[in-house]
C-alpha cells in the first residue's frame, strides 16, 4: 500500500467513515433511550464499504441498498438531519418517517432504498439498468445486497437477467460472513461468492471489506468495466459487522473470540494507523474530524427532535398518486 | 260551490267519517232515521270530530246549537242539503 | 323498557324507528311497545347517538330491560353488548324498514320467503289488505286479515289482564275515602255556548275540557293529591298532568296524561285532548303520556251516570270523577230554579290525605267552575 | 364511435401496439412475449413490429423480470410486464407487494411506478389445479395498486391504454377464456377505470360480478328473464379501487344481490363484495347475500369435476331462484 496522493481525498475518507461510526453509535443511545423503535441494523465495523464503493459513482448514477443503508445514504450525501428524523419517525425524514431505519430514500440523490426483503432490490436495480440502457443514458446502478441474498433465488435471477441482457448493474455483495445468525458455510455450498458470477457469464471479484481504499479502487475498476457497457459485475466485498444483527442478538451464532479478532481489523483503527504511518494525519486533525462529527450529529438530532409528526389525516396519502 | 250537493253524496261522505272514527263499526248498515248515538258507541268527543270533519269535507259551516240536527243519518243529510241548497230527500 | 303504568310489568318492542348510529335528541320517538294497554311510542330522555340496540322487535322483556344504549354526545363507544335473545323474527331488513314506513304489525306478518322469511312482499300484501295500523281507519269494507284479529283479540285479553292486576292492587293496597259533592254548572254551560259561537268548528270546546282544567287549577291549591305513592311514601309531584280516562273501542281503557294540565289555555288543552283521544285509539301514544300522570280524571256523562266512585290508578294517590250534566232544580239567591248540574266525586288515598284537604279540593274545583271565563 | 367486429385477444393486441406507437417509453417485457407470439398470442407480430429492444423475450424468472420491470418504471420507463399466468405470478409476489405496492407512499410520495402488469387468469380450460387459478381477489387486497378485470373486448383495449396512463402500478386480469371470444370493440379510446359497468338491466336481484364470470352470469340473466325474473348484471371491472356506490345503488334497486366470483369462496373477494353491501345497504336488502364461487377444492383435469367445480349458469341462475324463494 503506498501514500496516497491526494491527501484530502484520505481524510475524506477516514471522515466518512467515522462519520457512519458516530452516527450509528448515536442511534444506538437513541434507541435505548426510546427515541427510535423497530429494528435497528447498524452497520458498525462495515464501514469501508460502503465508503469506499461509493466514491467511484458519479451522482447521476442510481443506488439500491438493503435495511442494513444508514451508511449508504450518509456517504451518498443525505443529510445526517434528514436521515435522524426519519429514524425517529418525523415527516422531516428522507421519506416524511414513514419507513424508518430500514427504508431510506432520497429521490434527488437516485437512492431507492431502503428495500428490506432480502434478494428484494437486486430485479429493481436490474430494471433501474434496463431504462437507463433503453434510454441511453450512461449511467450505473449500485445494488448493494448481503451474503444472505445470495441464497435467494432473486439473486440468481437477476444476475442471470444483467448479464443476458448487458445490463449497468454493479451487484455488491457485502459478505458480512453471516445472514443474520446462519454463518456463511451453513448457508452456501459455494462460499466463494464472487465465483458464482461465472455460472452467469459476468466478471467476479473478491475485495478485502475492511479496507478502504481496496474496496475503493476495486469499485472504480467495475464501475469503469460497466459504464463501459461491459454489463454486470459482481463484487465481494468480505467484511465484518461488530455488533449485533438488529440491535441486540444473544449471539450465540458467533464466538466472542471471533468477534474480537475482527475488532482488530477495525477499518477505521486501520486506516487511521495507516494514515499516521504515512504522516497524514495528526492527532489535531483528528481532533478536528471528531469535533466537526459531533456537531454535525447533535444537530442531526436536534433537527429529528424539532421535527413534527406527520398528521393523521394525512395517513393514507401517496398509496396511490393524487390526481389533480 | 258550483254544483249543488246531492243527498248520496252527503251520505256517502257522512258514513266515511263515521267509519273513520269508529272502524269497528258497520256503518253501511246504520239505519238512517235513528240516531248514531242509538246504534254505535261514539261519545261526544268522536261526534265533535264527526261534525269537524262534515265541515271539512262538505265546507258547511255548523253551529253548536244546530249539532242536535246531525244526530242522525236522515238529519244529516237534510241539514247539509239545506245548508248548501241541494236537494232534499223525503 | 320504561314503566308506563303500575300494573305494566312487561313489553314487547314493536319496532324500532331508529337505527344504531342515528342521533336522538330528548324528546324524539326510538321504538315502538307494545304493552298491555296499548301500543306506545317509546321517547328517550337524553340526546344523543343511539349506539346499540339490545332488544329486538318481537321481544318481550321486563319492565326496566335496557331496550338500547344511547352514547351521549361527546362520550365514547362502548364495548359491545351482549346478543340478542332468541325468538328473533325471521325478516329481511328491507321489509323490516318497509314495515315501519308503512305502519305494518310486524306480528301480523307471515314469511313466504325462503326458509318462510318475511319478505318485502310480504310487508307489501299485507299493507295492501289493510294490515297497516294508522291508515286502515278509513273501514273499506274489506276484513281485516285474520292474524290481525287475532292479534287484536290477544291485545285485549292481556289488556284486561293488566286493568285487572292494578284494580286488585289499588284496592288491595290503597285505603280509598270517597267525597262527593254537586257543582252548578249554569255559568259554565253558558259561558261555554257563547264561546263555541265564536268558534270556528275546529276550535270549539267541549265541556270536559273545562272539568279537567278546574280539576288541574284546584291542585295547585291542594298538591298533597298531585302525588304518586313510592317506596312507602307520597311524593309530590311539582308538575301537574292529569290523566284522563279514554275507553277504547275495541274495550279497556288507558288513561294517558295531558302534560302541564294547569299551564295550558282551554284551547290548547282541547286541541291536545282530540289528539290524545285520536291518537290513544290509534294506539300510538307515547311512553311518557302513559307514565307521567299525576292523577286521573275520569267521565262517565256520556253513559247516564250520575256519580262515580272510582279507583284510583296507582300509584297515583286521587282520582276525580265526573257524572253526567244533568237539569236539576238548583236554589240560587233563594230561589228554586232548573240549572245544569254535575257529580264530582273524589276518590283519595288515605295514606296520603285526609277528608278536611279532599273537601278543600272539590270546593276549589267548584269555585272555579263558577268563573269559567278565568279557566 | 365505430364498431368492429374482434376477438378479445386481437383487442389486447391492438392495445399494445396503439400504445408501442404512441409512447417510445412504453415496451413489452415478459415470457414467450417476443419470437412466439405471447403464449395467447396477444403479442403476435409485435417483435416484427417493434424490434427486441421493445418487445422484450424474457428468462423463466417472474421475480427478476417483474422486479425489473417495477426498476425500470422507476427509471422512467413505461414498462408492460406480461406474467404468463397469474400462476406464475406467485413467483414475483414479493416484487408486487413488497416493491411495487409499497415504495410510493413508503418513500413519503418520492417514488411512482408507472407499471403495467398483465396476466391471465382462471380455470375452465382441463389445465387443472396448477394452472387455473384466480387470484386477482388476493391482490385487490393490497392497497398501492389497480386491479382491473377487464370482460368485454372494449375493456380489454381501453383498459390496457387507460392503465399506462395511470402512475401507479396497475394489474390487468385477462381471463384466459376470453380470448378467442368475439366482441364488438368500441373505439371510443380510453376506458374509465374508476367506474363498474352496468351490463344488464333488471329489478329483481343484482348480480355483481367480473372478468370471465361475466358471461356466465348474463346468461344466468337470460335464463332467469324467460322465467320472470330480471336481474340486473353488474361488471365490477375495477376490483381496486372498487366502484362501492355503483354495487350499492343497484342493491338498493333491487334488494338482492348474487356474487359470482370463480374465486374460492372462503376469502373471497366475493365475501368483500358481500361486507361492502352489508356495511352499506343492509336495511336495503329483502334477503341474504348469496355467493356463486368456485368449489373448495384444487381445480380438477377432469372435464365432469372441472365443471362441477366452477361457477357455472344453472348455478347461478338456482342461486338467484332460491334467493327469490322462486
Amino acid at each position: 500500500m503506498n501514500v496516497p496522493a491526494d491527501r484530502n481525498h484520505a481524510l475524506e475518507l477516514l471522515r466518512q467513515m467515522l462519520r457512519i461510526r458516530r452516527f450509528e453509535e448515536k442511534t444506538a443511545e437513541l434507541y435505548s433511550l426510546g427515541k427510535i423503535r423497530g429494528f435497528l441494523h447498524l452497520y458498525i465495523g462495515e464501514e469501508a464499504v460502503a465508503v469506499g464503493a461509493l466514491q467511484a459513482l458519479g451522482p447521476e448514477d442510481a443506488v439500491v441498498a438493503t435495511y442494513r443503508e444508514h451508511g449508504h445514504a450518509l456517504v451518498r450525501g443525505t443529510p445526517a438531519g434528514s436521515l435522524m428524523a426519519e429514524l425517529y419517525g418525523k415527516a422531516n425524514g428522507c421519506a416524511r418517517g414513514r419507513g424508518g431505519s430500514m427504508h431510506f430514500f432520497d429521490a434527488s440523490r437516485r437512492f431507492y432504498g431502503g428495500l428490506a426483503i432480502v434478494g428484494g432490490g437486486l430485479p429493481v436495480a436490474v430494471g433501474l439498468a434496463l431504462a437507463d440502457k433503453l434510454q441511453g443514458r450512461p449511467r450505473v446502478t449500485a445494488c448493494f445486497f448481503g451474503d444472505g441474498a445470495v441464497a435467494e433465488g432473486e439473486f440468481h435471477e437477476s444476475l442471470n437477467l444483467a448479464a443476458l441482457w448487458k445490463l449497468p448493474v454493479l451487484f455488491l455483495c457485502e459478505n458480512n460472513l453471516y445472514a443474520m445468525g446462519t454463518a456463511l458455510a451453513r448457508h452456501q455450498s459455494q462460499t466463494d461468492i464472487a465465483r458464482k458470477a461465472q455460472a452467469y457469464n459476468l466478471p467476479g471479484e473478491a475485495v478485502d471489506g475492511m479496507d478502504v481504499l481496496a474496496v475503493e479502487a476495486a469499485t472504480a475498476g467495475a464501475v469503469e468495466t460497466v459504464r463501459g457497457g461491459g454489463g454486470p459485475y459482481l463484487l465481494e466485498y468480505r467484511t465484518y459487522r461488530f455488533r449485533a444483527h438488529s440491535m441486540y442478538d444473544a449471539e450465540r451464532y458467533r464466538t466472542k473470540d471471533e468477534v474480537e479478532q475482527w475488532k482488530q481489523r477495525d477499518p477505521i483503527a486501520a486506516f487511521e494507523g495507516l494514515l499516521r504511518e504515512w504522516k497524514c494525519l495528526t492527532s489535531d486533525d483528528l481532533a478536528a474530524i471528531e469535533a466537526d462529527i459531533a456537531a454535525e450529529i447533535d444537530k442531526a438530532v436536534a433537527f429529528a427532535e424539532a421535527g413534527a409528526w406527520e398528521p393523521v389525516e394525512d395517513l393514507t396519502k401517496d398509496v396511490y398518486t393524487e390526481r389533480t | 260551490m258550483s254544483v249543488p250537493l246531492t243527498a248520496e253524496e252527503v251520505a256517502r261522505a257522512a258514513l266515511r267519517i263515521l267509519g273513520e272514527i269508529a272502524p269497528e263499526a258497520d256503518v253501511a248498515s246504520l239505519k238512517p232515521d235513528v240516531s248514531f248515538r242509538d246504534q254505535m258507541d261514539i261519545d261526544s268527543m268522536d261526534f265533535l270530530n264527526f261534525v269537524i270533519a262534515l265541515h271539512e269535507a262538505l265546507r258547511i259551516d255548523i253551529p253548536e246549537a244546530d249539532y242536535s240536527k246531525l244526530s242522525s243519518l236522515t238529519g244529516c243529510v237534510n241539514y247539509v242539503l239545506a245548508m248548501s241548497g241541494g236537494e232534499k230527500t223525503t | 323498557m320504561p314503566t308506563l303504568g303500575a300494573d305494566m310489568s312487561d313489553g314487547t318492542l314493536v319496532a324500532w324507528k331508529k337505527k344504531p348510529g342515528d342521533p336522538v335528541t330528548r324528546g324524539e320517538i326510538i321504538a315502538e311497545v307494545e304493552t298491555d294497554k296499548a301500543a306506545i311510542d317509546v321517547e328517550v330522555f337524553t340526546t344523543g347517538v343511539i349506539e346499540k340496540m339490545l332488544v329486538q322487535p318481537g321481544e318481550k322483556v321486563p319492565v326496566g330491560t335496557v331496550l338500547a344504549i344511547i352514547r351521549e354526545a361527546g362520550q365514547p363507544a362502548s364495548a359491545p353488548a351482549p346478543q340478542a335473545g332468541p325468538g328473533r323474527l325471521k325478516i329481511s331488513p328491507s321489509a323490516r324498514q318497509l314495515a315501519l314506513e308503512l305502519g305494518v304489525e310486524l306480528a301480523s306478518l307471515q314469511g313466504t320467503g325462503p326458509g318462510g322469511a318475511i319478505s318485502r312482499e310480504d310487508v307489501v300484501r299485507v299493507a295492501k289488505a289493510g294490515g297497516m295500523r294508522h291508515e286502515t281507519r278509513g273501514g273499506t269494507g274489506e276484513q281485516p286479515l285474520a292474524p290481525v284479529a287475532e292479534a287484536a283479540a290477544d291485545r285485549l285479553l292481556r289488556m284486561r289482564q293488566a286493568i285487572a292486576a292494578a284494580m286488585t292492587r289499588s284496592k288491595r293496597e290503597i285505603p280509598h275515602y270517597y267525597l262527593s259533592t254537586t257543582i252548578g254548572m249554569g255559568r259554565a254551560m253558558a259561558w261555554l255556548g257563547e264561546e263555541n259561537l265564536k268558534r270556528p268548528v275546529t276550535e270549539r270546546l267541549l265541556y270536559g275540557v273545562l272539568l279537567i282544567k278546574a280539576v288541574a287549577l284546584a291542585l295547585r291549591e291542594v298538591p298533597e293529591l298531585n302525588a304518586v305513592w313510592k317506596d312507602g311514601q307520597a311524593a309530590q309531584s311539582r308538575a301537574i298532568h292529569v290523566g284522563v280516562a279514554i275507553s277504547l273501542r275495541q274495550g279497556g281503557l288507558v288513561a294517558p296524561a295531558l302534560h302541564d294540565t294547569d299551564r295550558q289555555s282551554l284551547s290548547e288543552l282541547m286541541q291536545n285532548f282530540r289528539d290524545l283521544v285520536k291518537r290513544a285509539r290509534a294506539g300510538s301514544l307515547r311512553s311518557s303520556e302513559l307514565s307521567d300522570p299525576t292523577i286521573t280524571v275520569t267521565s262517565l256523562g256520556e253513559q247516564g251516570v250520575e256519580t262515580v266512585f272510582g279507583v284510583i290508578y296507582p300509584p297515583q294517590v286521587a282520582l276525580v270523577g265526573f257524572g253526567k250534566v244533568v237539569e236539576r232544580p238548583w236554589v240560587a239567591e233563594g230561589r228554586v230554579l232548573p240549572s245544569p248540574v254535575v257529580t264530582a266525586t273524589l276518590s283519595a288515598d288515605h295514606r296520603v290525605t285526609d277528608g278536611h284537604r279532599g273537601g278543600l279540593f272539590l270546593a276549589a274545583v267548584d269555585r272555579l267552575l263558577q268563573e269559567p271565563s278565568r279557566l | 364511435m365505430t364498431m368492429t367486429k374482434t376477438t378479445y385477444r386481437e383487442a389486447v393486441r391492438a392495445g399494445l401496439r396503439e400504445a408501442l406507437q404512441r409512447d417510445p417509453l412504453v415496451f413489452l417485457m415478459g415470457e414467450d412475449v417476443g419470437r412466439y407470439g405471447g403464449t395467447y398470442a396477444c403479442s403476435h407480430g409485435l417483435l416484427e413490429e417493434f424490434g427486441p429492444e421493445r418487445i422484450r423475450d424474457a428468462p423463466l424468472s417472474e421475480s427478476a423480470f417483474v422486479g425489473a420491470g417495477i426498476g425500470a418504471a422507476l427509471g422512467g420507463m413505461k414498462p408492460i410486464v406480461e406474467v404468463m399466468t397469474v400462476n406464475f405470478s406467485l413467483l414475483a409476489l414479493d416484487q408486487i407487494v413488497n416493491n411495487a405496492a409499497t415504495i410510493r407512499h413508503m418513500s413519503g410520495g418520492q417514488f411512482s411506478i408507472p407499471l403495467v402488469l398483465r396476466m391471465a387468469t382462471g380455470g375452465g380450460r382441463q389445465v387443472a389445479a396448477q394452472h387455473s387459478h384466480s387470484f386477482e381477489g388476493w391482490y385487490a387486497h393490497i392497497p398501492g395498486i389497480t386491479v382491473l378485470t377487464p370482460a368485454t373486448v372494449t375493456d380489454a383495449k381501453g383498459m390496457l391504454l387507460a392503465a399506462l396512463r395511470e402512475p401507479d402500478p396497475v394489474l390487468i386480469f385477462e381471463h384466459a377464456y376470453l380470448y378467442p371470444m368475439e366482441g364488438e370493440l368500441e373505439e371510443a379510446g380510453l376506458v374509465d377505470i374508476s367506474k363498474a359497468a352496468l351490463r344488464r338491466q333488471g329489478r329483481d336481484v343484482s348480480l355483481l360480478t367480473f372478468g370471465g364470470s361475466l358471461w356466465k352470469s348474463l346468461e344466468a340473466a337470460e335464463r332467469l328473464a324467460a322465467e320472470g325474473i330480471e336481474a340486473e348484471v353488474i361488471d365490477l371491472r375495477v376490483l381496486r379501487p372498487l366502484d362501492t356506490a355503483t354495487i350499492l345503488a343497484s342493491v338498493r334497486k333491487t334488494h338482492r344481490a348474487v356474487i359470482v366470483d370463480e374465486a374460492w369462496r372462503t376469502g373471497s373477494f366475493a365475501a368483500e363484495i358481500s361486507a361492502q353491501i352489508m356495511e352499506g345497504a343492509f336495511y336495503d336488502l329483502d334477503g341474504p347475500v348469496a355467493r356463486v364461487c368456485s368449489a373448495e377444492a384444487p381445480l380438477p383435469y377432469p372435464k365432469h369435476l372441472e365443471d362441477a367445480a366452477l361457477p357455472n349458469v344453472e348455478g347461478i341462475a338456482r342461486a338467484v331462484r332460491g334467493l327469490l324463494g322462486a
